[in-house]
């Protein structure tokens, strides 16, 4: 019976992301435009788009090899994989002991890891911009992720997302200096990985700014698609990551009644709303900063993790 | 062993070779040098032969002849055609003036003596002296072979040194003929030696100043 | 079991022998390669039975060689075991792709003799069961293959290279010859049956650790060791240098560990300490280092510097938990250190052979002269796009593993009593991050610059796909990091007697595990299923793939670049090695490196080109190699003048060595 | 006595028949043979040895430790007299030397023999002196041989140096022997080893101490100790290479042998000075010291002089350090130098006549233009370098483990000074060996038999040494304590 449930709840979870996933950059860019007291393209708009874009043909660069075709694949499945092991409405995925929280860390970075090369392979001087800075950027956001990892893995004892949210649910855990810093500096992070403003913006093509536009500046029709669906995908999976590690209630226990998966259910769509709505209010409230400000925006990040572990190091009850 | 008179007398001639060894240190004229040595050459030779005496060792009279013929007249002519023959100037430079090598040869001497009279007393006080003046005789020589730039007086030096040798081994009572020969031996061949290269030096050389030598020192720089 | 191992190597010193002998040079590459394959792949059989067979009881035997009285000792151990399969695989592979890579070879006979000679260095050091043995066959080893770093002897860097790198490496020798004096004691208990027996005081064992992280540190590459490695390792060929980065830093590994842990008895907790920071160092200024260079072996090289700080990384969790008598968690440090050593030696090979393949078809080893080599040598391009993939430790690839186990011992470190280690641990765990980052962006430029974008010169130009020979050793070692990363959980289980026989514990059995899935300490609280993430990766793929070919459109069209708009036909425009690098440069290069870049932009109008110019230091060799090599040389230079004295002044020499004795009996007591 | 009939009166007869008959003979295919005759069967009667020792009579004395310096001695006297005739016969063709010399050159060669072999199987001390007096004068008059400035320079300072040692070296002898006829009684008794060695603990100690300062300047000028060491460079770089193979593999031997007599005489006795700390000083001074004098060198044959004077003081050190390990170790070190540095002697002397220079920045790519003579150069420097599995690096494995476990700093020192060696060695050697050629390049007709096999020996040695040899030299080893 749990098997059943926890298969069920696993199949959900997987088509909840990939559906859920454009209309919350959609939400986004939405409240971004009211903020801006703009009409705002509809919510349906990234629907739109990636269908529009699986039909057209793709537009191939000559000098462009297997890997610049395969890549947008391996991302998507990479960061699909990756999206679907971390718990949104539920706690008990059939497959969360498969990977841990490290283990989709590494997933988003190998399909960063291809993105780059793609980003390379044409030979255009923007491929390259994009990638370099891309890959800095990383080099800084991945450790302040592997900071924040142990920071809640010390506290929860596990690097099991869905045992750290069961943990993090029960009452035990209290106030703590040390998750604060985590949150915090997982915030930082999840801007910069999502190429949010103010270390990057979705929006621009203006070439000198750009980073993760640039990367994937030669890419058109169903390619593209994919990759843009990855990219809202992994905007989700942050969100859920900080929903599920800061705001765990309402997310369903195992063996739970389907009653209570509705209310787990709902109670994600709220925390994405406030995700969306939030993050959205950031960047409006906020400029775009140069690109070399943003190691020490990162490195701040790492900072605040590595501060948080070496809490957790010197006394377990911080 | 005889008694005091005997033993003053080897005394007398010991000191006396360390007294010309002084002085050969304080020359700085090459005959006179040369002459000096014929002295040290003499008074070892005298002593060598006081030593027989006392110690009624015919052979060593071998010794005081050996030390008679060669040294005090052979080497010295020998030394002294030379000098005429390559035109050597005739005084000697020094590294160290007269004064500071003088002070230099007493405190050898102090030396020599401080390490001989650690020696416990029981070793025959005769040879235990002697070995002390030997041994400043030898240090002089050295000191003189290091204190002096001219080849000649550097022999002259090296052949004093020898003498101090000779001192030494004559005092040593009953030492076997085998160190008589071999020290005669090896003058002979020093000698022969030398002779050689100062005649292969002057195909080679103007002088045998030592200077002159040293520009074809092993790597040039 | 010993003794057949042993006969290996006997056979491989006679091929040596052998390339001697023949006279025809093609015949000879056959023979030493062929031998060298078959023998090394006996000596894996051996090594794996010895590892995985049914006795765990290690084989010794003691031969009339060596010193004399003692004999020379030679001992098969579970240790021993592992690491002699890593190298017979390596070496059996380094023969595999010698067989075609060696047609290149422009000095074969400089190179023939040397490599089996090498060989049977490098797998007696791990069978060596006494001091004398263990040093004899470590210094053969650095000798042959500083003769194969010669093997190009034209080139005057190599000569360089092969100096350093043998000076380094007599260095390392006598620091362990000097470890060995205190290990024996001075009635000399060579054999490592008595070094066990034997008590050391505290301060006796300090010296030891330090002795051997210098000895076995410098030929690991250790930093500031290093220095040779980065130019010793590139120098030799191709099949060499995947032989000296993947195979002979793990021997100094082994060494490591076999004097550390066997030996020496249990530690202290600071030597941790030591360990680990030295460990953490290593790995990001090696990574560092990486990412500045542009030359394709070199690069590489620096990476056998990172990698071998992550294993000391390992080695040192491990250390510390030992001495806090914690046998599980220093179980799981030292089989992550152990699991990494494997992992490296694969797939650092595979990309030494893959840069030799770039190497032997353009003739080029800098990468700012390739490019679009992916068009012209598909195969291998994929082979070092895994290799890249797999060090960079992307999931599902064996990197990853090891990598992941380090973080889970990292994790297990609160527990540990000791406050400086409390402190440290957290701050090793941020290098090694931090380094893995840095890594995946290295070669991403690695990659990026050498196989993909558009051909950069001529010589990219004329590349052709390479032999099949060197092909079937690169897919071999491809599948092994895809084998070893979708199921570690057997080659953890095959390491546990290792780590058994060294700390006493053992990783639990992850052969029981459901789903294959391994298991560090307990599922609660962390576990990793490399297969199950390989297989729901490759579905999802396909299935985007076959939804999109089926319901949407799978038209192409080929067109010019887009490249917003401007494209130049000029490949000069691409990014390059360096400037790929320039962000990061900005970032740690100007700490790190004393980085300088400077600019000189000619006024508007102004017909002539603008400069850039980068300038780096190494501050290691400016801070400690280049104040010793002054030294020596005005020491050298100050005595020189006494050769070149008069004789008299010689002779005042003598004169005042007797004085100066004759005061000393005067004044003795 | 049947004395006669003796090997050892062979190994002494045979050189010094030799020496008269090829004074007279002329030509050079028929001396040069007759020269490798000789030194062979002198090496025939030195391994006999083995089997028959003669008692030990006031004059003549074989026992463990000076047998093994026999048979290494008349061993390399053979493999350089095979040398020495291939090499001769090039130098006669290029008219370095002229028959009338090299008449002179086979006597001495000769005397030279015969000289070492005496002074190591003498029984009396006097005679030792006298033995070694000789051989420094043939030495002398050999490198003298080519009349050249330097060459002139060389054997004047040599010769001047030699003689002041010899006259030290005499003067020591002739306090021991003050030392000893106060207990022993006047006459030839008090010069005999045999006789010396059982008495030594009642001789005055300070006499004993005075004596061995004098005995250590006399005699270490000869092993070339520093700062006692400066006519060896240039006797080694100006003499015919046979001679510098010679020197450095023999008579510096010689004179370690006559020091280390001595020092057992001292370590008999309980009031005497320990003989250890001087030898060691001394030793490390030497080791380093040459150590960084090899980085200047220009000159090939003078680099590998001060490689000797390195490695000697490495067996003085060893020496001084005593114990089982440190003397095993010193004796192995001592024979696998003579070896290597012999055979680095004649790899270096074919060399020279191939590139018609000693200067090393004349050389190059040398296993490039002459792969046979380029990598036995090498194998050579390696070997002496101290890198297994060669035979020195045993004996330095022995010398350093079993010395820092007693004095670490002493081993300290000791490692460092090898390093600088081992570095400067092979800076030269790159030149030399590697890189692109330089310099002319004639053919070498050369013999690189006795090369190789002495190399061969190295390299047995440094994997497997015979248990009969071992306990040999664990005798040898207890006999010096």
């Amino acid at each position: 019976m749990a098997v059943i449930f926890e298969l069920v709840v696993q199949g959900l979870q997987m088509l909840l992301v990939l559906l859920m996933a454009p209309l919350l950059t959609g939400f986004v860019r939405k409240v971004k435009a009211r903020l801006l007291l703009r009409q705002g393209p509809p919510l349906s708009q990234p629907y739109r788009d990636l269908a529009r874009l699986m039909r057209k043909e793709v537009v191939l660069a000559e000098n462009a090899s297997w890997l610049f075709r395969v890549s947008p694949y391996l991302i998507f499945a990479a960061t699909w994989v990756a999206a679907s092991l971390v718990p949104t409405f539920g706690t008990r995925l059939l497959f969360s002991w498969s990977a841990d929280f490290i283990v989709i860390i590494a997933l988003l970075g190998s399909a960063r890891f291809f993105l780059a090369l793609a980003g390379l392979d044409v030979g255009t001087s923007f491929g390259g911009i994009g990638s370099s800075r891309e890959m800095m950027i990383a080099s800084l956001a991945e450790p302040a992720m592997i900071m924040i990892v142990f920071t809640v893995a010390l506290v929860a004892g596990s690097t099991q997302l869905s045992t750290m949210a069961a943990f993090l649910v029960s009452s035990e855990v209290g106030l703590r200096v040390s998750l604060g810093l985590a949150l915090f500096a997982l915030i930082m992070v999840a801007i910069a990985e999502n190429a949010r403003i103010p270390v990057d913006n979705p929006a621009t093509h203006l070439e000198l700014t750009m980073v993760h536009e640039a990367m994937v500046l030669e890419y058109s029709g169903r390619h593209l698609a994919l990759i843009e669906l990855s990219a809202s995908m992994k905007l989700l999976l942050y969100v859920s990551l900080i929903a599920c590690l800061f705001v765990p209630w309402g997310l369903v226990p195992s063996g739970g009644a389907v009653a209570l998966l509705a209310i787990g259910v709902l109670a994600y769509i709220a925390k994405l709303a406030a995700g969306g709505f939030l993050l959205a209010l950031f960047e409006t409230s906020i400029a775009k900063m140069r690109v070399f400000r943003v190691p020490e925006f990162l490195g701040a990040a790492l900072m605040l993790g590595l501060l948080a572990t070496l809490l957790l190091f010197v006394s377990r009850s911080l | 062993m005889r008694g005091g008179l005997s033993f003053d007398i080897a005394h007398l001639l010991a000191g006396s070779l360390v007294l010309v060894s002084f002085l050969e240190l304080y020359q700085d004229r090459l005959y006179a040098l040369l002459n000096m040595f014929a002295l040290h050459a003499l008074v070892l030779a005298l002593s060598v032969a006081w030593q027989a005496h006392v110690q009624d060792a015919p052979h060593l009279y071998v010794t005081a002849a050996i030390a008679l013929v060669f040294k005090a007249i052979v080497i010295p002519v020998a030394l002294h055609r030379i000098i005429v023959r390559l035109g050597i100037h005739r005084e000697i430079e020094k590294v160290v003036g007269v004064g500071p090598a003088m002070l230099l040869g007493m405190g050898l001497v102090a030396l020599s003596m401080v390490v001989m009279l650690r020696v416990t007393a029981d070793a025959d006080p005769l040879a235990r002296e002697d070995l002390a003046f030997a041994l400043s005789v030898v240090l002089l020589g050295l000191l003189m072979m290091v204190t002096r730039r001219n080849a000649v007086s550097q022999v002259i030096g090296f052949m004093s040194l020898e003498n101090g040798l000779v001192l030494a081994a004559t005092g040593a009572k009953g030492m076997p003929l085998v160190v008589e020969i071999s020290v005669a031996f090896s003058i002979l061949i020093a000698f022969i030696v030398i002779g050689i290269f100062l005649f292969r030096i002057r195909e080679r050389f103007d002088s045998v100043d030592m200077q002159a030598l040293d520009r074809f020192r092993g790597e040039r720089r | 079991m010993v003794l057949p191992a042993l006969a290996c190597a006997a056979v491989l010193i006679a091929t040596a022998a052998l390339a001697l002998a023949i006279q025809d040079v093609t015949r000879a590459r056959h023979v030493v390669y062929g031998m060298s394959l078959v023998t090394s792949s006996a000596l894996l059989v051996i090594a794996l039975l010895a590892l995985l067979g049914v006795s765990q009881t290690p084989s010794a035997v003691t031969l009339p060689l060596g010193i004399p009285w003692l004999g020379a000792r030679f001992r098969l151990d579970a240790l021993s075991a592992f690491f002699l399969a890593v190298v017979a695989l390596g070496a059996a592979a380094a023969s595999l792709f010698a067989v075609g890579y060696g047609r290149h070879e422009p000095s074969p006979r400089r190179v023939l003799p040397f490599y089996p000679a090498f060989l049977a260095g490098m797998s007696v050091v791990v069978l060596a069961d006494d001091a004398f043995t263990f040093l004899v066959s470590w210094e053969f080893m650095s000798l042959s293959s500083w003769a194969l770093v010669m093997a190009h002897h034209r080139v005057p860097d190599n000569v360089r290279a092969g100096y350093v790198y043998l000076i380094m490496a007599s260095f390392g020798t006598l620091a362990l010859l000097l470890m060995f004096g205190l290990l024996a004691g001075p009635d000399g208990g060579y054999a490592f049956a008595d070094i066990r027996a034997g008590q050391l005081s505290a301060g006796a064992a300090a010296a030891v650790l330090v002795l051997a992280l210098i000895g076995a540190g410098s030929k690991a590459g250790l930093v500031p060791l290093h220095v040779w490695l980065p130019l010793a390792h590139p120098a030799a060929p191709s099949h060499v240098s995947a032989l000296m980065s993947g195979v002979m830093t793990k021997v100094a590994v082994y060494g490591f560990v076999r004097i550390v842990f066997d030996l020496l008895g249990t530690p202290v907790w600071w030597w941790s300490m030591v360990v680990l920071a030295l460990g953490g160092i290593t790995a990001v200024m090696g990574v560092l280092y990486a990412l500045m260079q542009h030359d394709l072996k070199r690069l590489l090289a620096y990476h056998t510097v990172e990698n071998i700080g992550i294993i000391f990384i390992g080695l040192g969790l491990a250390l510390a938990f030992r001495a806090h008598g914690m046998a599980l968690a220093a179980a799981l440090a030292l089989t992550a250190a152990l699991l990494h050593v494997f992992n490296h030696s694969i797939f650092k090979s595979l990309l030494f052979f893959g840069a030799g393949a770039v190497l032997t078809s353009t003739g080029e080893r800098d990468m700012e002269r390739l490019g679009g080599l992916i068009h012209r040598m598909p195969q291998t391009a994929f082979v070092f796009l895994v290799g890249c993939a797999a060090i960079s430790a992307l999931p599902p690839l064996n990197g990853f593993v090891s990598e992941w186990l380090t973080f889970q011992a990292i994790l297990l470190s609160p527990q540990i009593p000791s406050w400086g280690l409390r402190l440290l641990v957290p701050a090793v765990g941020a290098l090694l991050a931090l380094s893995a980052a840095l890594a995946a962006a290295c070669f991403v430029k690695a990659f990026g610059v050498t196989f993909l974008g558009r051909t950069r010169t001529h010589a990219a130009e004329q590349a052709r796909e390479t032999d099949r020979f060197s092909l079937a050793a690169m897919f071999l070692f491809a599948a092994l990091c895809l084998v070893a990363g979708v199921l570690p959980g057997f080659f953890i289980d095959a390491l546990a007697p290792v780590v058994q026989g060294l700390v006493g514990a053992r990783m639990p059995a992850q052969s029981g595990v459901e789903w294959l899935s391994i298991v560090p300490i307990a599922e609660s609280r962390s576990s990793y299923n490399g297969l199950l993430v390989f297989l729901f990766m490759l579905l999802s793929g396909a299935l985007a793939a076959w939804a999109i070919h089926r319901l949407a459109s799978d038209k192409l069209r080929r067109a010019p670049a887009w490249d917003c708009g401007y494209p130049d036909a000029n490949p000069a425009t691409q990014y390059t090695a360096s400037s790929f690098a320039q962000p990061i440069r900005r970032v740690f290069g100007t700490v790190v490196f004393r980085a300088r870049e400077q600019v000189d932009m000619p006024s508007p109008g102004v017909l002539q080109p603008a400069r850039f110019s980068v300038d780096m230091r190494d501050l290691v060799w400016d801070a400690l190699y280049a104040p010793v090599v002054g030294g020596v040389s005005f020491a050298a230079e100050r005595l020189n003048h006494l050769q070149f004295l008069t004789i008299r002044q010689f002779l005042s020499m003598v004169f005042a060595a007797l004085v100066l004795l004759l005061l000393v009996l005067a004044i003795w007591p | 006595m049947t004395g006669m009939f003796e090997p050892v009166i062979a190994v002494l007869g045979i050189p010094a028949v030799a020496a008269a008959v090829l004074a007279v003979l002329p030509g050079y295919r028929l001396t040069a043979n007759l020269n490798v005759v000789a030194t062979f069967l002198t090496f025939l009667a030195a391994v006999s040895l083995f089997f028959g020792r003669p008692q030990p009579s006031p004059y003549l004395l074989v026992d463990d430790l000076n047998n093994v310096f026999i048979v290494l001695t008349t061993f390399v006297g053979f493999t350089t007299s095979v040398f020495s005739a291939s090499y001769i016969g090039h130098e006669l063709a290029i008219g370095r030397l002229t028959p009338r010399v090299l008449r002179f050159y086979h006597a001495m060669y000769q005397v030279l023999m015969f000289a070492m072999n005496l002074a190591l199987v003498t029984n009396n001390i006097g005679v030792m002196w006298v033995a070694i007096e000789l051989a420094t004068l043939t030495t002398v008059l050999m490198v003298g041989i080519y009349r050249t400035h330097e060459a002139l320079e060389a054997a004047w300072k040599y010769f001047i140096l030699g003689s002041v040692g010899i006259a030290l070296a005499l003067f020591g002898t002739i306090l021991v022997y003050m030392a000893a006829r106060p207990v022993i009684g006047e006459g030839l008794d008090a010069m005999v080893w045999t006789v010396l060695v059982t008495r030594a603990d009642a001789f005055d100690p300070a006499l004993l101490n005075v004596a061995f300062v004098f005995l250590l300047l006399g005699y270490g000028t000869k092993v070339g100790l520093a700062p006692l060491h400066a006519w060896l460079p240039d006797a080694h770089a100006e003499g015919p290479t046979p001679i510098s193979a010679v020197l450095s593999g023999l008579l510096l031997n010689v004179a370690l042998y006559a020091l280390l007599r001595f020092k057992m005489l001292l370590a008999l006795n309980p009031g005497a000075l320990a003989p250890g700390p001087l030898m060691v000083t001394m030793g490390l001074i030497s080791l380093v010291f040459a150590a960084f004098m090899l980085y200047r060198r220009r000159d090939i044959k003078r680099m590998f002089a001060y490689s000797s004077i390195e490695h000697m003081g490495i067996i003085t050190f060893a020496f001084g350090m005593g114990g089982p390990l440190a003397n095993f170790a010193g004796l192995l070190h001592m024979t696998m130098h003579s070896l290597t540095k012999s055979a680095i002697f004649f790899a270096v002397g074919h060399i020279a006549q191939v590139k018609g220079t000693q200067r090393i920045a004349d050389m190059g790519g040398l296993t490039a233009t002459n792969p046979v003579l380029g990598w036995g150069l090498v194998l050579g420097v390696v070997a002496i370098a101290g890198f297994p599995p060669l035979g020195i690096f045993m004996s330095e494995f022995l010398v350093i483990t079993s010395t820092f476990a007693r004095a670490p700093w002493l081993a300290i020192a000791l490692t460092f000074g090898i390093l600088v060696g081992v570095a400067a060695l092979f800076l030269r050697l790159n030149t030399i060996a590697f890189g692109e050629p330089r310099g002319t390049s004639a053919e070498a007709k050369a013999s690189y038999v006795p090369m190789f096999a002495h190399l061969a020996l190295v390299f047995v040695a440094g994997i497997y040494l015979p248990p009969a040899l071992v306990t040999w030299f664990q005798n040898v080893a207890k006999l010096l304590g």
